[in-house]
């Protein structure tokens, strides 16, 4: 099981602050797959992702138990 | 919890407060920037703004930003403050606090901190107006992120 | 009277309350240089510092570097105050406030500011010193008058 | 007459804060020479000197009146 966090304009689409899936794709690039295909998300490749607070790659191996947040790009400041 | 140097906060920030974490006897110099909501953005009115950030992850990376500080300046010390929720015209949205013995670091260590908050903070902006409201994303306007992640020397 | 933008005080300076006389609803931005009391220069332990003013001549120069400001960044509003009398380390001596609508300009319109405040504004440093006292002369090191006066460039 | 004012070391060397001259000297030129002269002043050279609470160069005139500055180097900030 993995937890996806969503934010800002993300959580207003989807109309929820996570997600949660049962089981733990192998790779964010596989995560990124699953979210398109399943959640119909788009423009995922203009997201920034993190794995448990730190910025990932595609290549990034995900773990059971592993938060994910998808990061649009920011605007603080 | 508002002695952390590096603070994402509900509340009105305080500019005081935050200079105080960075005065000590070595240091003769401290610059400040204060982000204040502006009513005006190209002809467009703000009527005011929502920020909403990972708050976990925007503290951790606030904190890497005063290390990479550190390390480019070694005797700076810094503190930085992000305010979110909804703020009116001319609150304070985020506060950055360099000292440094000497000035001209603490000018270039202060302006290199809100450059970097801007490239790899988790904190979005909505802005609302009076015909609508938008999230805000990447003001710089200058990185796609084709790969869906930073460069390597952006996350490092 | 400290509602001034320009001003010599003998009282202790409140960052916040010089922020706001700059705050404004088309402004985004507002650096802040506070410079305070360092206990070593160059090894040596400073016990506390005298400034000395002349002062209505140094509000004025504080008034004219405002102008110059506004003339190089026309959108930039600045308040500058100046403490005078005895003042202990970290105490705060000097608090240059500039807001600007993008945040470039305020880091470069701060920074021009403190330059000319020592080139141009008749203050004066007395270090006491464990072993001594000595009133500081041309802080820059770089300008030595020859001709009794400041260059053109400079005081125009 | 004139005013003539002092600040920091040497408001201490000469232990006054101003001196008053009774008759206007021509020009700042003239002042410093009578400075040096009269008053045994030193390194003049490495002061400003203002008029009325503006800087002023060596050939600015002086007036009845006016209130004269010796600037030492300053050192505020």
């Amino acid at each position: 099981m993995i937890t996806v966090l969503l934010f800002a304009h993300l959580q207003e689409v989807v109309g929820k602050e996570k997600i949660i899936l049962d089981h733990a794709p192998t790779t964010v690039r596989e995560l990124k797959h699953q979210l398109q295909t399943r959640f119909g998300f788009e423009k995922l490749d203009q997201m920034m992702f993190a794995i448990n607070e730190e910025y990932a790659v595609d290549e990034d191996l995900i773990k059971e138990h592993d938060t994910i947040a998808i990061i649009p790009p920011v605007s603080g400041g | 919890m508002d002695e952390k140097l590096f603070l994402i906060t509900k509340e009105p920030l305080n500019i005081e407060k935050i200079v105080n974490k960075v005065v000590r006897p070595e240091a003769g110099a401290v610059t400040t920037f204060i982000g204040t909501v502006r009513e005006f953005t190209k002809g467009k009115r703000t009527l005011h703004l929502e920020y909403d950030a990972y708050i976990p992850m925007a503290e951790k990376q606030l904190s890497r930003i005063g290390k990479e500080i550190s390390e480019k300046w070694p005797d700076a010390k810094t503190a930085i403050s992000h305010r979110i929720g909804r703020l009116d015209i001319s609150d304070i949205a985020v506060i950055i606090a360099v000292s440094t013995p000497h000035r001209k670091d603490a000018y270039k260590a202060n302006e290199y901190a809100i450059e970097r908050i801007k490239q790899i903070v988790p904190i979005w902006k909505k802005e609302h107006w009076e015909d609508g409201e938008m999230w805000i994303g990447d003001q710089l306007e200058t990185t796609q992120y084709p790969k869906g992640h930073p460069e390597k020397e952006e996350v490092e």
